[in-house]
């Protein structure tokens, strides 16, 4: 599998650390109900079969989190973006790899 | 039709007309008792076990392939009950005892074989942990041995003692695991369920459940609606796929596991062998290939598929293993979508939603929990109360921090 | 001519006197069962055996039936032997793709005592009571028997050849190859396909499993162009060879298809050889990265099954043809073709032009069907309408039966029965991602769908493109639209003229008229009658129907037999093959060696080695190393007549709380960090507060995961109001360093902070004992003043030591007495080292390895991941306080469930035994008193136990049930693994110096 | 003052740099001055690029580039080491103190080192280490990337493609390790010449 890393350019996946969903934020621990959002926060996943937006690490490269959207049925890759860029835009702007 | 040397002789000398079909194929009734979701080894023990052990015989396995079509078509066979915390090692241990009395209890071969199950240590750390976990099953009554390198060098010389790049000092050994014929148990169960009445129903996959005022009536089919007083889901693999339409989220990463077969080979690897510092486990199938296998691709998946990084990572930790399997070649891969949870424990637990059950989250273990998996599973549904051993499995233990976690990794599913 | 002249025969009288790709001019020896034989360069140990008469080559798995070689290729189901010698034993090799290399050893396999008198061909006899999925029925009675005798004997009977037992002589490789174009396969569609894309400009990989490239070409009697086919194949490789853009890899099986784009391929650099070249590797594994595919991989030809159809002498017909025009040899003195489709008629055809004898063609098809081919065959009978039934000769056939079209049966003497039931696209690749193949009618064949791998097309036989024109049109056509995709301009390459015969094919699957066994998946012995009891017995799924009777799960993967087994699996049922559908095709496309895939990363070298600064140094003083994760430490100093490890370890410790030791801790990770909210960042990693460390102090952190359980320890100093430097356990450094990135890119992007690993910068060494100082003191520069008074306890700083090499010096202790780290850039850390031990020797400086670190550290209650497992809390280990209430940190929220804040948590103690002549041990569990040891009384277990010289007896820690209020209350640790049970004192896990005053004197 | 001395051992515990020739290929150990690693936001990188350009008189390379340079420092260069990093070699970080307020530098000397790799049959042998496209046409000079070989850090750059000439970088505790799997990639794809080790 191949991963396009944003500032490295299109890497194998052995040179990255998969953690998972990306779509599952830190939520505020000082608000009402903080508990139960840390255990969704931490453990429950929609899991989808298809489009998934994921956490990996260019551990072996530039040493970025970033976020890989790929499909968990096909294995096709999205696009990728930093995890920066993806918390700042609030979603992936669906650059395609492998173009 | 029972089996027996008997029925074998007789059939062989009659050309084998005799042989009855093993299961019926039956369309589904309009209701059921009870209906399991999923005709993998868990669902047909499960359904086995109702009709057997609870008397509930009204039961239909529904399933979206073939019979046995999941993982337990597509794992490493190895059956063990080698865990450390309790919430486990009861329910493993009741498993283990199922193993050893499968074959009569539902007349079917399926080649039970304790050729004994050994996780190797390289340091004293880990002896250490191996001694905490081998005590753990003493105490439970179940055999466990710490092997020093003579002992082991005795029953497995072939491995690389002192090349390695850590060196193999030992390993806990647990004579009663081994293997079993995986295929052989689906349909040894598939057809013991099936004697009794209980309606296994293939190529139908479930669209939805029939909730009404939170209570579930029956399911949505490809062949139209079945209702049924009970539901139990053992979908493993898809358990997320089969609960999304309950609308429940679950604790639960479907990751892609790899495994292994080699050409046929005379028998060489007498036991069952797990590495203790890369991520390698071999045993020798009574056909005489070498199975094996090592750890998840690591990301999520649904494709029964994986890549070639870690084919590559699994074959250098048996090359430095055992180095005398160099030449064997691997004739087939393959790949199994696992049910990982956040704790890398199973849960068999009610779930909000009344009558509706679960069976999940077996990551790479489930295939030698599928005994006590049907037997706790038929418990619950029979009696809506956990089997006694399953107590700990419990679905909500994630948001209460009873977590059963035994590799220590925490809420990370793909280092389990 | 008879049967045992052929089979006796030693001068390669099968062997034509001129043609074929062979070098007559190049004898070769080599022995197969021991016996000698000769064949030339070119050969195959296959058309090396066929040239000698050997026609029974081996034994099947079940019934251990006498076999030969059926085909010409990596498709071969029967001909597999044991290959070489000693170590280089290779079991299961196919002698078909055995390239012939002199002094050649092959034995036969799965037979005793011999090849031809094989006391197991009794299962054969036995055979009715073997059929399909027999063994699920009994071997249950009594149960006892199963594993005592049964099973022994059936893995005894089963397996084919055997390994040798021994490692591996031979090394292994890997690669990795980028390319704009993979082509598979150099047959006549790849050639071209290679040929148009490196025209283009591409960069092109052609890889091939023959190791002459040419495929079917060399096999057949055609002209393409104005060539021979053969010579048109040599041309267009030869081109390719020496362009600078093309890798044309012979050898070179590309096994798997993975993401991405991503191919296996395995090179044989060396099998052709006795042993690989010096240093050359036996195989290489190539990882090729393409951009665009192109499968040319062929299409493998089917038999028909028909009674008996397993005999030796029974072949594929395009294997005759390859042996007849690839190396002149005769499969047969009186061959018979057995054909349903118009290919077949070549093999009558090219050994009439060669001079040999074709004793009739047997077609199933109308006389009007095959009348455009009698011209082929002279005057050979043919026998249309007709299908054989039966052979016979157990050991090479010498006789089959032919029904006719009027229903009679007729015998014919033939030594040869070559068959063609048609061919079969090697879809394989084309499946690897999970794609189905779909049922094409015109050619009888299933060819790959629209769910091929992305990135892949697919051109000539492996497409269903089965003329060879067409092949190299599609060839052609295929590579200028992945190059056009590509953006290389393509010119218009002239396709040369080939044979573009249609397909004509009537299927045949199975001739119902035979009266013995018609075979189907050779190797496992897989009949016709299996299939109908697969059926019967409610095992329809072609799944149920694989994995009941064995089908295509031998070594060859049914790549001869699995679409006839589903063609009648559909018959049976009564429905279309397209229903039926096909068992998936997985990786690898053939087998594989675990070697290869492992490559060099093997031994020793399975994992890098990483060596802290002083290693040379403690090698030189006689060190004893031990892994820790994949540094090598030093882990005691043996002395002159010490005997066992722990005189060594004892001495260490006691000479370092005595004087002063030192140990190289360089493992620890190291994370430098800097930014303007470094202090905030660390403050919400760790569960303590670090933001009001001051400038030029440590403070030890404990860091939580989110889940709230412990996931590391270590220390933090300030060296600058922007610059922290955090160290881990050596273990999780990396775990950590992602942690601490993960928690700034994506929890916290806001946040200045910059961080970066600089353990390999840094050489540390803990100097420990009452004289640390003053041994310190001689290597520090005078302007730095490391007093008591002006470098406390926890103090840290930027010093320069040995006039002016930068330093860092921490006062910090994990053994508990008067310590300090003193770190240097790596590069000085073994002149460091050498000083500090010059330094040193008047105090009686000792180097002390991990397990003296290890046991002061336990002395003095500290922790390591024996303790911090991942299960424990920061309450467990009596730090709960150290979880800030005033600030939010990872894990803070979590840490609050129930589960981790419960009253029966075991937490932790220290442990001592009662008796002086006890010792621990680690993994123990602790039970009551006068309780039985079960689950239900278990209260918790140790974790790390020691020998303490510093105490005379053991001691250790431990996790139990209310430890921190039970100090005194004597316990049971139970080790029955290990066979001990004793009595231990719950006691504080503070052995030494529980005050902490020797720290800060 | 202190009586002792402190001595520096190369990058694999030896007095001196290695050096090794084989039939189309050698390698060379690069002791360097000294090796950084710089860090800066995004916010601050107009002023840590004038600062940068101003200490070292050349320009700051882009993604996946080097550049050289020998006007204000001598014989530095500045690699791209990932978004807002960058590796220098060349430099210590005392040298580099002029940046101190705009960008994060932390000295690495003791961390990393080099080797250069060089020959026509340099790229046969990075085949067998290096698992990303070092074609000329992808990698020409000019150009840098991190990458791990054979499971290690390591940083590899393009100096001189005609002359197939490239550097790479990698950690000094796996460095003896590193050099094995140098030394057997060219082995296997080229003869040592005798005596040169």
């Amino acid at each position: 599998m191949r991963i396009p890393c944003p500032h490295c350019g299109e890497r194998d996946h052995a040179e990255f650390v998969y953690r998972g969903d990306a779509t599952v934020v830190r939520p505020d621990p000082d608000a009402p109900g903080a508990a139960r959002a840390f255990h969704e926060f931490v453990h429950l996943r929609t899991n989808p079969a298809g489009l998934h937006k994921e956490h990996w690490y260019h551990e072996g490269g530039c040493r970025a989190w970033i976020v890989v959207e790929r499909n968990t049925v096909t294995h096709e890759v999205m696009g990728a973006v930093t995890a920066e860029a993806f918390a700042l835009s609030g979603g992936l702007s669906g650059r395609k790899a492998n173009a | 039709m029972r089996y027996s040397a008997f029925s074998v002789l007789k059939n062989a000398l009659s050309g084998h007309k005799g042989w009855k079909p093993v299961w019926r194929e039956p369309e589904p009734k309009a209701e059921y008792d009870v209906i399991i979701v999923g005709g993998g080894g868990h669902g047909l023990s499960t359904a086995y076990y109702l009709a057997k052990e609870f008397g509930l015989t009204n039961v239909a396995v529904i399933e979206k392939g073939y019979l046995g079509s999941g993982n337990i078509g597509r794992n490493t066979t190895i059956i063990r009950s080698n865990y450390m915390l309790p919430g486990n090692e009861r329910f493993y241990e009741l498993s283990m005892k199922l193993w050893e009395g499968l074959e009569q209890d539902f007349n079917y071969n399926a080649m039970v074989s304790q050729r004994g199950v050994i996780n190797l240590y390289h340091s004293d750390g880990q002896r250490d942990a191996y001694a905490r976990r081998g005590n753990a099953m003493r105490l439970e009554g179940v055999d466990a041995e710490l092997l020093d390198r003579k002992a082991l060098e005795k029953l497995c010389p072939y491995l690389d003692f002192d090349n390695g790049r850590f060196p193999i000092q030992g390993g806990l050994l647990q004579k009663r695991g081994g293997t079993a014929r995986h295929d052989a148990v689906a349909w040894g169960y598939a057809r013991g369920a099936d004697m009794r009445g209980v309606d296994i129903i293939q190529n139908c996959e479930v669209t939805g459940f029939v909730i009404e005022a939170g209570v579930v009536k029956g399911v949505e089919t490809s062949k139209g609606t079945i209702r049924a007083k009970k539901v139990g889901v053992a979908a493993a693999g898809n358990t997320t796929r089969v609960m999304d339409k309950a609308g429940l989220r679950l604790p639960i990463e479907s990751h892609v596991l790899q495994a292994f077969v080699t050409e046929g080979l005379k028998p060489i690897i007498n036991t069952v062998i797990t590495f203790g510092v890369g991520h390698f486990y071999i045993s020798q199938s009574d056909k005489g290939g070498l199975v094996f296998g090592g750890d998840l691709d690591g990301y999520n998946s649904y494709a029964q598929r994986g890549n070639l990084a870690m084919v590559e990572h699994v074959c250098e930790a048996g090359m430095a293993m055992v180095p005398m399997i160099g030449r064997a070649r691997v004739l087939r891969s393959w790949g199994g979508i696992m049910d990982m949870s956040m704790d890398g424990s199973p849960i068999i637990d009610k779930t909000p939603v009344d009558g509706l059950y679960l069976n999940c989250g077996w990551c790479y273990g489930g295939f030698k929990a599928t005994p006590a998996s049907g037997m706790c599973f038929a418990h619950l549904i029979a009696r809506d109360a956990p089997h006694p051993v399953a107590t700990e499995l419990r679905l909500d233990r994630f948001e209460t921090g009873r977590v059963i976690d035994e590799t220590g990794r925490g809420a990370q599913p793909n280092l389990h | 001519m008879s049967n045992s002249r052929a089979t006796s025969g030693t001068g390669q009288e099968f062997r034509l006197a001129s043609g074929g790709l062979i070098d007559r001019s190049q004898s070769i020896g080599f022995s197969f069962d021991g016996k000698r034989h000769n064949g030339h360069q070119g050969d195959t140990l296959a058309s090396a055996l066929l040239a000698n008469g050997v026609r029974l080559v081996g034994r099947s798995f079940k019934y251990h039936r006498p076999r030969g070689i059926l085909t010409a290729g990596s498709e071969e189901p029967n001909a597999l032997v044991e290959l070489r010698d000693g170590a280089r034993r290779e079991p299961n090799s196919r002698a078909t793709t055995t390239e012939l290399h002199d002094g050649l050893k092959a034995r036969s396999q799965n037979r005793f005592p011999s090849l031809a008198f094989d006391v197991m061909g009794i299962n054969d006899v036995l055979s009715p009571f073997l059929a399909a999925g027999f063994y699920y029925k009994t071997f249950m009675w009594p149960a006892a028997f199963w594993e005592k005798l049964y099973e022994p004997v059936i893995r005894r009977a089963a397996g084919l050849g055997s390994l040798s037992g021994k490692p591996d002589p031979d090394s292994y490789e890997k690669a990795t190859l980028h390319c704009d174009l993979l082509v598979i396969g150099a047959g006549p569609a790849g050639l071209m396909a290679a040929l148009v894309a490196a025209r283009s400009g591409a960069r092109v990989v052609i890889a091939d499993e023959d190791f002459l490239p040419g495929g079917r070409l060399n096999s057949e009697r055609m002209e393409v162009g104005s060539l021979n086919a053969s010579d048109w194949a040599a041309k267009i490789s030869g081109e390719l060879a020496l362009m600078a853009n093309v890798r044309l890899l012979t050898r070179t099986t590309v096994f798997g298809v993975y993401d991405g784009g991503s191919y296996a391929a395995l090179e044989r650099v060396g099998d052709h050889l006795a042993q690989p070249v010096q240093h050359q590797p036996r195989q290489r594994l190539w990882r090729i990265i393409a951009r665009r595919s192109i499968l040319c991989g062929g299409a493998i030809e089917r038999p028909i099954a028909f009674g008996d159809n397993d005999r030796p002498g029974v072949m594929l017909a395009g294997a005759v043809r390859s042996y007849l025009n690839r190396h002149a040899v005769l499969s047969g003195k009186a061959v018979t073709v057995f054909t349903n489709n118009d290919d077949g008629w070549r093999t009558a055809g090219d050994i009439l032009a060669l001079g040999g004898k074709v004793e009739a063609v047997i077609d199933p098809r109308s006389a009007e069907d095959v009348s455009h081919l009698r011209a082929m065959v002279g005057d050979v009978p043919v026998f249309s309408r007709s299908r054989i039934t039966g052979a016979s000769g157990s050991k090479g056939i010498s006789s089959v039966s032919v029904l006719n079209a009027n229903g009679r049966e007729i015998r014919l003497e033939t030594d040869c029965l070559a068959v063609s039931g048609g061919w079969n696209p090697a879809v394989n690749l084309t499946c690897h991602m999970r794609g189905k193949p779909v049922w094409n009618d015109r050619i009888a064949a299933f060819v790959p769908g629209n769910d091929i791998p992305a990135g892949m097309r697919v051109a000539g036989a492996a497409a269903g493109t089965l003329s060879t024109h067409g092949a190299l049109v599609q060839g052609s056509e295929m590579a200028a639209a992945a190059c056009a995709e590509l953006g290389f301009k393509v010119s218009k390459s002239l396709v040369p003229d080939a044979e573009d015969a249609p397909v004509s094919i009537q299927p045949l699957w199975h001739v119902a008229e035979s009266k013995s066994r018609a075979w189907l998946d050779f190797q496992n012995d897989v009949t016709v009658k299996d299939v109908k009891l697969s059926h019967q017995e409610g095992f329809k799924s072609v799944e149920h129907l694989k994995r009941y009777t064995t089908l295509g799960m031998a070594t060859d993967q049914g790549k001869t037999a699995n679409v006839s087994a589903i063609a009648i699996m559909a018959e049976i049922a009564g429905q279309s093959i397209a229903q039926t559908g096909t068992t998936i095709y997985r990786p690898p496309y053939t087998p594989v060696a675990i070697a290869a895939l492992a490559g060099r990363m093997t031994g020793r070298d399975f994992k890098p080695f990483r060596l802290p600064p002083s290693h040379d140094w403690a090698k030189e003083q006689g060190a004893v190393f031990v892994e820790a994760g994949m540094w090598l430490r030093a882990q005691w100093y043996p002395r002159k007549r010490e005997k066992t490890w722990r005189q060594s370890v004892d001495r260490e410790v006691l000479a370092t709380r005595r004087s002063v030791g030192v140990c190289d801790v360089s493992t620890l990770g190291k994370i430098d960090i800097k930014g303007r909210d470094a202090g905030k960042f660390l403050d919400r990693v760790y569960s303590n507060v670090m933001s009001s460390l001051p400038v030029g102090k440590v403070r030890y952190g404990l860091m939580l995961r989110e889940d709230g359980f412990v996931m590391d320890d270590g220390t933090v100093a300030r060296l600058g109001e922007n610059h922290f430097v955090i160290t881990t356990t050596t273990a999780n450094a990396g775990l950590v360093m992602q942690h601490v990135d993960f928690c700034k890119q994506v929890h916290w992007p806001q946040l200045d902070v910059h961080m970066v690993s600089v353990t390999d910068n840094f050489a540390q060494f803990s100097v420990a004992g009452p004289n640390s100082r003053a041994v310190l003191r001689k290597l520090v520069d005078a302007a730095h003043d490391i007093s008591n008074e002006a470098f406390g306890y926890m103090a840290c700083g930027r010093i320069t030591v040995c006039g002016g090499v930068p330093a860092r010096l921490f006062r910090i202790s994990f053994s508990g007495e008067l310590a300090y780290e003193i770190a240097v850039q790596a590069q000085y850390g073994d002149a460091l080292i050498r000083a500090l031990m010059e330094a040193g020797r008047e105090f009686d400086i000792t180097p002390y390895g991990v397990e003296a670190l290890n046991v002061m550290r336990i002395e003095k209650g500290h922790l390591t991941g024996a303790e911090l497992h991942g299960r424990t809390t920061a309450g467990d280990i009596g730090l709960g306080k150290m979880v800030s209430a005033k600030k939010d940190c990872i894990g803070k929220v979590m840490a609050q469930r129930p589960g981790l804040t419960a009253k029966d948590r075991p937490v932790l103690a220290g442990f001592r035994t009662t008796k002086p002549e006890d010792s621990l041990s680690a993994g123990a569990h602790f039970v009551r008193m006068g309780k039985e040891a079960t689950t239900d009384n278990d209260e918790g277990y140790m974790t790390s136990v020691c020998f303490s010289p510093s105490l005379g007896q053991h001691i250790g820690l431990g996790f139990i049930v209310d430890g921190d209020t039970r100090h005194g209350e004597k316990v049971r640790a139970v080790d029955m693994v290990r066979g001990r049970d004793v009595e231990v004192e719950i006691c504080s896990p503070h052995f030494v110096d529980p005050q902490g005053e020797r720290l800060r004197v | 003052m202190s009586e002792f001395k402190l001595a520096i051992k190369t990058g694999f515990g030896l007095d001196e740099s290695i050096h090794e020739n084989w039939q189309g290929f050698s390698v060379s150990e690069i002791a360097f001055p000294g090796i950084c690693w710089i860090s800066c936001g995004k916010q601050g990188l107009a002023d840590f690029e004038k600062a940068w350009k101003k200490l070292s008189g050349v320009s700051l390379p882009g993604a996946g580039q080097f550049v050289s340079g020998d006007d204000g420092l001598s014989n530095v260069t500045i690699f791209d080491g990932g978004a807002g990093q960058w590796f220098v070699t060349g430099a210590n970080a005392s040298a580099l103190d002029a940046l101190s307020g705009v960008a994060a530098v932390t000295d690495q000397t003791g961390g990393w080192l080099g080797l250069q790799l060089e020959g026509a049959k340099t790229l046969t042998v990075l085949e067998k280490l290096c698992g990303i496209d070092l074609h000329p046409s992808v990698f020409p000079s000019g150009s840098c990337a991190r990458t791990p070989f054979e499971g290690m850090a390591a940083l590899i750059a393009c100096e001189d493609s005609k002359d197939s000439r490239f550097l790479v970088l990698f950690q000094r505790s796996s460095s003896r390790s590193f050099l094995d799997h140098v030394r057997h990639a060219a082995q296997s794809s080229c003869a040592l010449i005798e005596g040169s080790a």
